[in-house]
């Protein structure tokens, strides 16, 4: 059982319900890839939506492990300028 | 010159026409740039079905957004003979017609500068964690999506 | 839009940052510009020998530089959808740091504003009747080139 | 016989003496190219200078021909900008 930081941007927001919250996870650490399927199930809109994955502000994927206390930060496509 | 630090680039608002008059004005005192490139985004009034964009709000991952724009100024000065290079993004509402951001490289010749400016609109564009949120009339919004 | 009539492009002297920055702010009424590409020629103290350029002094065949930046207009205004366009050149002397040409082109979205202004850049450097004498401290002066 | 109005620009204008001035042509009428030999005949510090001429604010030359009054403008490369 652990902690992380989830900071949502952009229409991800939406989903979440806020731009930062505590996500608890049943296990001591997930890869990135198992990480997404929890994200997937508690916030079944965002299935289908395209967004990366930041860990303590670096892109991740895959096998990547996520641990206690980590920012994860889940970005759609950028749109400035 | 490249920095060590990155710089802020983000601004609270609107970015202000006459702030840009000055900004060119403080360059009249580097006499060997011979040619300023800009680049201003302005907020457009689209329409999307019956409704008008009168503004949008950006947002940012603020930490993520200075150290990739520091990444991009590094790799611009080591690909171009630059004399220098501002930018400026806005954060927060900026109304349709205000400008949201400003990029402007000086050079010693036009090539250069207008090379330059093109590559860090289209990086900044594209590689900068920012989000614009366009708010139409009474409280409805949707989410920007930039054209590649 | 395209005029039928020859605009004037050309001012005595420098060309006003502050000017550029009204400039700026006068496009904001248009709210269906979404980007703008600005080019700034200035005038370079360059050494040449042991002499630094204290200033340019610009002359033109102002009828046939007029008609020409017309017909320039008109192919520009064919080829790249643009909000706007608007050019001034310089005219008698602008000294080292200040600006001698402004070239401002507005559109919908960045790509059309910013190859339409480069493109009228390069035409206004080849092709308008203008020529720029580069005068020393002291009298002395040589008659500029401009660089392919 | 006839006078032209002989404008010079640029670095030109050091070699006529004058931006503007009148330039009398024993013939009614010359051909660019006979114009040219003209000028350089009275000019002699225009050999090897490249300069285009416009007539009536048009670009000529060969055998196009300039008649008494017509405006030509000696005009070397541009440096605008």
């Amino acid at each position: 059982m652990m902690e992380i930081r989830l900071m949502s941007y952009g229409g991800l927001k939406d989903i979440t319900g806020s731009d930062a919250l505590g996500f608890a996870i049943p296990q001591q650490a997930v890869s990135v890839t198992e990480l997404k399927e929890l994200l997937l199930a508690r916030y079944p809109a965002l299935e289908g939506k395209t967004f990366r994955i930041a860990v303590n502000e670096r892109f991740v994927e895959g096998e990547f492990e996520v641990g206690s206390g980590d920012n994860v930060a889940l970005m759609p496509p950028f749109s400035g300028g | 010159m490249s920095d060590k630090k990155p710089k802020n680039i983000f601004v609270e608002g609107p970015i202000s026409p006459v702030k840009i008059g000055e900004d060119i004005a403080h360059h009249q005192k580097k006499t060997n740039i011979g040619a300023h490139s800009i680049f201003m985004g302005q907020v457009r009034a689209d329409s999307v079905e019956a409704a008008k964009v009168s503004a949008i709000e950006y947002t940012a991952h603020q930490e993520m957004a200075l150290s990739t724009m520091h990444e991009i100024r590094e790799a611009i000065f080591a690909k171009y003979p630059l004399t220098c290079l501002h930018i400026t993004h806005s954060l927060g509402v900026v109304k349709a017609g205000e400008i949201c951001l400003f990029v402007f490289a000086s050079a010693v010749h036009r090539k250069e500068a207008i090379d330059a400016c093109e590559e860090v609109v289209e990086r900044i564009k594209k590689e900068l964690p920012i989000w614009g949120k366009e708010i139409f009339a009474g409280d409805q919004y949707q989410w920007k999506e930039n054209r590649g």
